[in-house]
């Protein structure tokens, strides 16, 4: 049983130059049995990511729409209003947000805002929240709790503050915790810290991760499947081990020699603009085994035991 | 669309709002004064709006609380109905043959308002005290050698040379008691905001400037007629507006302003209304074009002549005063002063004007529509005026204006009251537009000398005529003491102004001050206008 | 949707233009020379839409013309306070070291001046004109633009292109007026609206209190003299209402000019950031 | 530290001018002192003078104004006949009253007013208070009072027309103040509804509003516990600075309603040419200003953790 579903999700942006579909008919499984619960997103920058996890959070910008579905114990989230998703934002479905330095408001203290999330979802009192918040904190292991506790965000590196997103995100033991970039910036002692928190996490409290990265190492620790997203597609979707062994698709399988260990190669070329995506297959101006249909003819989603490849070369 | 017009909408609202309530201003103002209003078994109340500021509570320098005053600390002598001393506090004055040995008899039912009786004793400390203490009375050190008390009531003066007007003088320093003022070291710093001891019908009881108000009361040993009201509060506005709007909302009962009319241009409303009766007397002072006589070319008669045949009086009259005056005349005085003699009416004739400036030397030579000097130099006049007082600014607009008419070019200097002093001490401006006040028409020899004779100084004080002639004409007047031949010198300054012109009136106004109907039996000063002693004893309030 | 959004901002415009026609065009518009007299006290009719004053002028007329005095001093005003802020700023921000302590010093110090009281004094001290009222509310008025403008180019100064115009040794006026000047001076700008703005209503209010130029017929003076000879007493709305609305519109007309600049720019930070 | 040494020099220079700007006016403080008929001999102007300080070279009247400015002694109006400390004194806790309480009210007003409309989105009711705003701080605040004076205390003689107290109870003395704290509220209440619409919609896009609507926070809610804060920093500033701007918002609204603040004092002894009250009335404003931005600079810190030293 999968806890969350989406289905044939679109984002579309109308901005002044012009509209753009930034999400395109994406349809993922979070947690689909029998596999391991966890989902990793990756692709380039610009290709969508992050929009596809604000949709799922409901954060979407007020010129973005979409369209599709996303289902949450049998509830299309698309259509709850605000004041629904506020009940369910930061308790069953939470999240950990990119730049945690500037998404920590400034001007409050680190307690103050970890323990908000105990004030709006159970209606603890002030000081309460601020012990809570303190037990969560001790269990992060990040020192002087007490200390830490009556600091600011500015007094915090990104990393710190990365983690107290985090331990605010697990706090209420979500269902669905959404990890945008978590590991974004981070130097290498920091980036395991984070990944070995964010995999306590899951492990500990039944949530299901969804982490969308940029960063593939990250992916293939904490997750049992890998998507891939190029220019508001997914084009491959797979279990994780045999995707890093074998990726199909030409996208993935440039994506894994970029990596530094698998040779540093470098993908020609730039993403596209998504106002004006190619016609056909979105990657075939880039694509090293590009043929004549790529060009004309946008591929299928071909799927052969729960390994889903949009790709003309596997039909 | 509707949009982006809507902060035009806000405004109009506005203008809606205002004109919505508008016809509301026939009922709304006489409903409900929230203000203190007396039920009959109150004591009488009598509230007077002014916007003569009191500053400070001292009655001797605060010039309007000093107005005020003089019902409480009322001067010696004062000015009758015809313009000449007259006993107030004294029942009797007396000038030796010689002009040099005056004796001044006291009333005997005069009591401070603390019960002592005023004396002669008291009379010697006034003018010792403000000889030694108050720097305008610079005179009394100059002329008076000695101040003898004869008996309680009686006290004779010996000054050191002759002197016929001393009982002018009288008329305007306030008796003080001296077992209260001799304990005051120096009146340029005291004030005193609780209750003044006076002897006059009034007193004043407290001086509230964050209420804006100077309370008086009945002086408790007063002897003379008694006063049907109770309480006097004068009430201090800073702006005309918002004064005239109180009186019609009848915040007060009178307005009163010294030497000034309600304005004009609002009597119809207070008319209309039905609740006002209105007093009118011709003003003593007036407003007047004076001219720089130390340079060309207001040094020569024929310019002067020149300018005042191109002002427009009759235009004046019509757009300053609605009316509410009279055509002015060269002899400058106004027929409100005793010995009043006409002269010629001021009249336009431009181009009788042109031909007397063309005759001063003042042509059109580079045919620009202005004037030169005899050098073809530009001929720039410089019209200096301080705008902050009533009319200035629109009459310096018009006479700008109607000398442009005759090719004169004149800019105006406008500034304020105290750099006009200095300027104008400084001589440095051509024309310059000013009024004289009731007091000042009297003061030196009379009939406006004091603001011209060159030996003198002052706030408003031209001090331009040093003409032998006009000058002797001055001593003759300070030295006369017949009848007669006082009235026939004051005839010869008036044809003087008549003929050198150092001044031309622009304006004889009519004060009218407007009361409300449930007080009558006013009494007009003709320096004081309304508020003096006379009225006080005098008016009483309608039976509701 | 932003503070003042394209339909404010093109409200101003709209606003602003109709003033600044007015006050060019002012001898063809007004219907009348300002200084023709007719009957005094008129209310408005067919031949005087806003009626006459005490003295008959027409009032219409007498508006029209007075847009011209606002319009210059506001404008003058404006001009020198930004020159003067734009050069502070420069040369406090490029030189930094001693010439910025001792010039920021100074800014600080004008910051504190309580500044309409004093422009009240002057004006009352000093011979009452309408060029006198801009200068001074002018040189008192340049503090902020100043701040502004330094801090912008402490940080342009170590951008890429003027590092590299420094390194080839270009000469401090080049790069201040080639490289750093143009990209400050949308920054002024909308300073520059704010403070005719703020020029705009003190020169009322000093007119108001009777210390205005009597000889240049602001709409300032013309509220003075109509308080003077009874237009709020007498309900005349069609003397007092126009000029004090025509003060409130041109300054909001140049506040919404200034505004939605003002967002242009820091929206166009956002983006660039 | 260095602060406070900025705002002593700044102190200082301006203490100076206001020493310097008015004698080197034209116009003599006597002229006005005597009247128009007197009769004066030089002696006695001398001595008038010598009373007056105004005889000495200037150099030395300077080191004399310094040395009462130390010893808190603001000299003698000869207009007002009495100390400046004590004509000022009577007259400051009225203006404080009025400048307080409208600070309070508008600042309030103002800025919640402001708030809401820079975090609702675009609606009429939100466009039509940004245009009431906008107008009312775009007229001159002299034109504001008169509208409201002729408003509401002649046409509908809700409110008294003058003075700040008839008979001093503090009900009549409400009623007085109700029309001149109400102008001024809404005079400042307009600044900071623009300020604080602008600084919400600034900080309405910021990441920390996001993270709030991710905990599960939505509508006012984010708008009173994390943007409301960030956003009103300006306006603390902005206060302090202001309070010059203030006390000449004060003036003309205490000159329409005839009340006896500082404000009146300052036009009338500039018309009296009274030195002495005029650079006593300059320095009270200028010392306020300073303290409110000490005040504010104290102040900041408790709000900004960002600018906190130290920790």
């Amino acid at each position: 049983m999968s806890c969350l579903k989406i289905e044939e999700l679109s984002v579309r942006y109308s901005t002044s130059s012009g509209a753009l579909t930034a999400v395109d008919r994406v349809s993922l499984d979070l947690c689909p049995p029998p596999s391991s619960q966890a989902l990793a997103l990756v692709g380039e920058t610009g290709c969508g990511k992050t929009t596809l996890a604000l949709a799922v959070l409901g954060l979407l910008p007020a010129n973005a729409e979409a369209s599709g579905r996303v289902l949450y114990e049998g509830r299309n989230l698309l259509d709850l209003s605000e004041r629904e998703w506020s009940r369910l934002r930061g308790d069953r479905i939470s999240a950990v947000l990119q730049n945690p330095s500037l998404a920590l408001n400034p001007v409050y203290t680190i307690g103050h805002q970890i323990g908000e999330v105990f004030r709006i979802h159970r209606g603890d009192r002030r000081d309460d929240a601020y012990q809570k918040a303190a037990a969560l904190l001790e269990r992060m292991k990040l020192g002087d709790v007490k200390r830490r506790l009556a600091m600011y965000p500015h007094q915090f590196s990104e990393g710190m503050n990365q983690r107290v997103l985090i331990a605010a995100a697990v706090a209420l033991k979500p269902r669905i915790l959404v990890a945008d970039e978590p590991t974004k910036g981070l130097d290498a002692d920091l980036k395991s810290a984070v990944i070995e928190e964010l995999r306590i996490a899951g492990a500990e409290s039944e949530t299901a991760l969804f982490l969308i990265t940029h960063d593939l190492d990250a992916a293939g620790i904490l997750c049992g499947r890998i998507a891939v997203m190029y220019a508001g597609e997914i084009v491959e979707q797979a279990e994780a081990r045999a995707f890093f062994a074998e990726p199909k698709h030409p996208y993935a399988q440039a994506l894994l020699d970029s990596l530094p260990e698998r040779g540093f190669l470098a993908i020609p070329g730039h993403p596209p603009a998504l106002t004006a995506p190619p016609q056909g297959c979105r990657f075939h101006p880039r694509c090293p085994r590009r043929m004549e249909a790529c060009r004309d003819i946008r591929p299928e989603t071909s799927t052969d035991a729960g390994w889903e490849v949009r790709c003309h070369l596997y039909r | 669309m509707g949009r982006r017009l809507s902060g035009l909408a806000v405004n109009l609202s506005l203008l809606a709002l205002f004109l919505m309530l508008h016809p509301l201003s026939g009922s709304s103002p006489n409903s409900n004064p929230p203000d203190e209003r007396a039920s009959p078994q109150d004591p009488v109340l009598l509230r007077i709006g002014t916007t003569d500021l009191v500053q400070s509570a001292n009655i001797l320098l605060d010039a309007n609380l000093s107005l005020f005053a003089h019902v409480s600390n009322p001067t010696l002598m004062k000015m009758n109905q015809e313009i000449e001393p007259e006993g107030q506090l004294v029942e009797a004055i007396e000038a030796s043959a010689d002009l040099k040995t005056w004796t001044l008899t006291l009333k005997d039912d005069l009591f401070w308002s603390d019960g002592l009786p005023v004396t002669s004793a008291d009379v010697r400390f006034t003018l010792t005290y403000l000889r030694d203490k108050f720097p305008a009375a610079g005179w009394i050190k100059n002329t008076v050698s000695e101040i003898s008390i004869v008996d309680r009531h009686t006290v004779v003066i010996r000054i050191n040379r002759p002197y016929g007007r001393l009982d002018f003088e009288f008329t305007t320093y306030p008796l003080l008691p001296q077992h209260v003022w001799e304990t005051i070291e120096n009146p340029l710093r005291h004030t005193n905001p609780g209750r003044i001891i006076g002897c006059g019908p009034f007193i004043i009881d407290r001086t509230d400037l964050n209420r804006g108000v100077v309370a008086m009361v009945r002086n408790p040993h007063w002897k003379g007629p008694e006063s049907q009201i109770d309480v006097v509060e004068i009430h201090l506005y800073k702006n005309r507006d918002v004064l005239a709007l109180a009186l019609e909302r009848e915040d007060i009962d009178i307005f009163y302003e010294y030497a000034s009319s309600y304005p004009y241009v609002n009597l119809d409303r207070l008319r209309g209304s039905g609740r006002f009766e209105f007093l009118e007397q011709l003003n003593l002072g007036l407003y007047f074009l004076g001219f720089n006589l130390k340079k060309p070319p207001m040094s020569d008669p024929k310019f002067r002549r020149a300018v005042a045949l191109a002002l427009d009086h009759e235009e004046i009259l019509r757009l300053i005063l609605l009316d509410n005056g009279r055509k002015p005349q060269l002899g400058f005085i106004p027929p409100s002063m005793p010995a009043f003699k006409p002269t010629r009416e001021c009249a336009l004739d431009r181009k009788e004007a042109a031909r007397m400036l063309d005759e001063a030397g003042c042509r059109d030579r580079n045919r620009d529509g202005l004037r030169e000097l005899g050098g073809g130099k530009d001929l720039r006049l410089t019209l200096l005026v301080d705008p902050h007082k009533p009319f200035n600014a629109r009459l310096s607009e018009l006479v700008e204006e109607y000398l442009r008419a005759v090719g004169l070019r004149v800019s105006i200097k406008a500034v304020e009251g105290s750099s006009w002093v200095s300027l104008k001490d400084r001589y440095s401006y051509d024309l310059v537009i000013s009024r004289t006040s009731p007091w000042g028409m009297l003061m030196h020899a009379s009939w406006a000398t004091g603001y011209f004779d060159a030996r003198r100084t002052g706030e408003g004080v031209l001090h331009t005529v040093d003409d032998p002639k006009f000058l002797a004409l001055c001593d003759d007047l300070l030295a006369e003491t017949d009848p007669g031949r006082f009235r026939s010198l004051a005839h010869r300054v008036q044809d003087y102004y008549a003929e050198n012109l150092p001044a031309v009136a622009l304006l004889w106004n009519k004060i009218i001050t407007p009361y409300n109907q449930d007080f009558y039996g006013w009494e007009l000063d003709p320096l004081y206008g309304l508020f003096n002693i006379d009225t006080l004893l005098s008016v009483r309030r309608k039976q509701p | 949707m932003k503070a003042a959004g394209p339909a404010f901002s093109r409200t101003g415009l709209v606003l602003f233009l109709v003033f600044f026609i007015a006050a060019l065009f002012a001898d063809i518009l007004a219907p009348f020379p300002p200084q023709e007299r007719f009957a005094p006290y008129t209310p408005p009719d067919g031949t005087h839409i806003l009626g006459t004053n005490d003295l008959g002028h027409d009032i219409l007329s007498e508006l029209i013309f007075g847009s011209r005095v606002s319009l210059l001093v506001g404008f003058g005003a404006a001009l020198i306070a930004t020159i003067l802020g734009l050069g502070i700023g420069l040369v406090s921000g490029y030189f930094k070291g001693a010439a910025d302590h001792i010039l920021m010093g100074v800014t600080d110090i004008f910051l504190l001046i309580p500044r309409i009281p004093l422009i009240i004094i002057l004006a009352a001290f000093l011979r009452p004109s309408s060029w006198l009222i801009g200068l001074v509310i002018g040189l008192l008025w340049w503090t902020s633009t100043a701040r502004i403008v330094r801090s912008r180019v402490l940080q342009v100064r170590e951008m890429d292109f003027v590092l590299s115009a420094r390194c080839l040794g270009f000469s401090h006026r080049h790069i201040v007026f080639s490289e750093i000047l143009p990209n400050i001076i949308h920054l002024v700008l909308p300073k520059f609206m704010l403070t005719i703005a703020t020029a705009m209503i003190a020169e009322a209010s000093l007119s108001f209190l009777g210390l205005g130029d009597p000889g240049m017929k602001s709409w300032g003076m013309m509220l003075n003299f109509a308080f003077q000879k009874g237009a709020l007493v007498n309900g005349l709305w069609w003397w007092l209402l126009p000029p004090g609305l025509c003060i409130t519109l041109i300054v909001v007309a140049v506040v919404l000019i200034g505004l939605s600049w003002e967002e242009r720019e820091t929206a166009g930070i956002a983006a660039g950031g | 530290m260095k602060k406070s040494l900025r705002y002593l020099i700044a102190l200082f220079v301006i203490f100076t001018l206001n020493f310097f700007i008015p004698r080197a006016m034209p116009g003599d403080p006597l002229a006005n002192l005597l009247g128009e008929d007197y009769v004066i001999d030089e002696a006695s102007l001398a001595d008038l003078r010598a009373e007056l300080g105004l005889d000495r070279p200037l150099p030395v009247q300077f080191l004399r104004y310094w040395s009462e400015i130390l010893r808190l002694d603001l000299g003698y109006s000869f207009r007002f006949h009495d100390r400046v400390t004590h004509v000022i004194g009577a007259r400051l806790p009225w203006t404080l009253l009025l400048v307080g309480s409208s600070i309070l009210l508008g600042a309030c007003m103002g800025t919640l007013l402001g708030a809401f409309s820079g975090w609702s989105r675009a609606s009429l009711k939100n466009r039509t208070g940004t245009v009431l705003f906008l107008s009312v701080y775009s007229m001159p605040p002299f034109f504001l009072s008169l509208l409201l004076l002729y408003v509401f205390a002649f046409r509908l003689g809700w409110f008294p027309l003058k003075g700040v107290y008839a008979s001093g109870e503090w009900t009549d003395i409400l009623r007085h103040f109700f029309l001149p704290v109400m102008s001024l509220t809404l005079y400042l209440a307009a600044r900071y509804y623009l300020i604080m619409r602008g600084s919400v919609i600034q900080e309405r896009d910021k990441a920390y509003v996001l993270y709030a609507r991710a905990k599960g926070l939505f509508g006012r809610r984010i708008l009173f516990r994390h943007v409301f804060k960030n956003a009103s920093l300006p306006i603390v500033t902005l206060i302090a600075l202001d309070f010059g701007f203030i006390f000449s918002g004060a003036l003309f609204v205490e000159i329409v309603f005839s009340m006896n603040g500082l404000g009146t004092l300052i036009y009338d002894a500039l018309l009296a040419r009274d030195y002495p009250v005029l650079q006593g009335i300059f320095l009270i404003i200028t010392v306020m200003v300073v303290v409110a931005n000490a005040a504010a600079d104290a102040v900041y810190p408790l709000i900004d953790p960002r600018v906190r030293k130290g920790v």
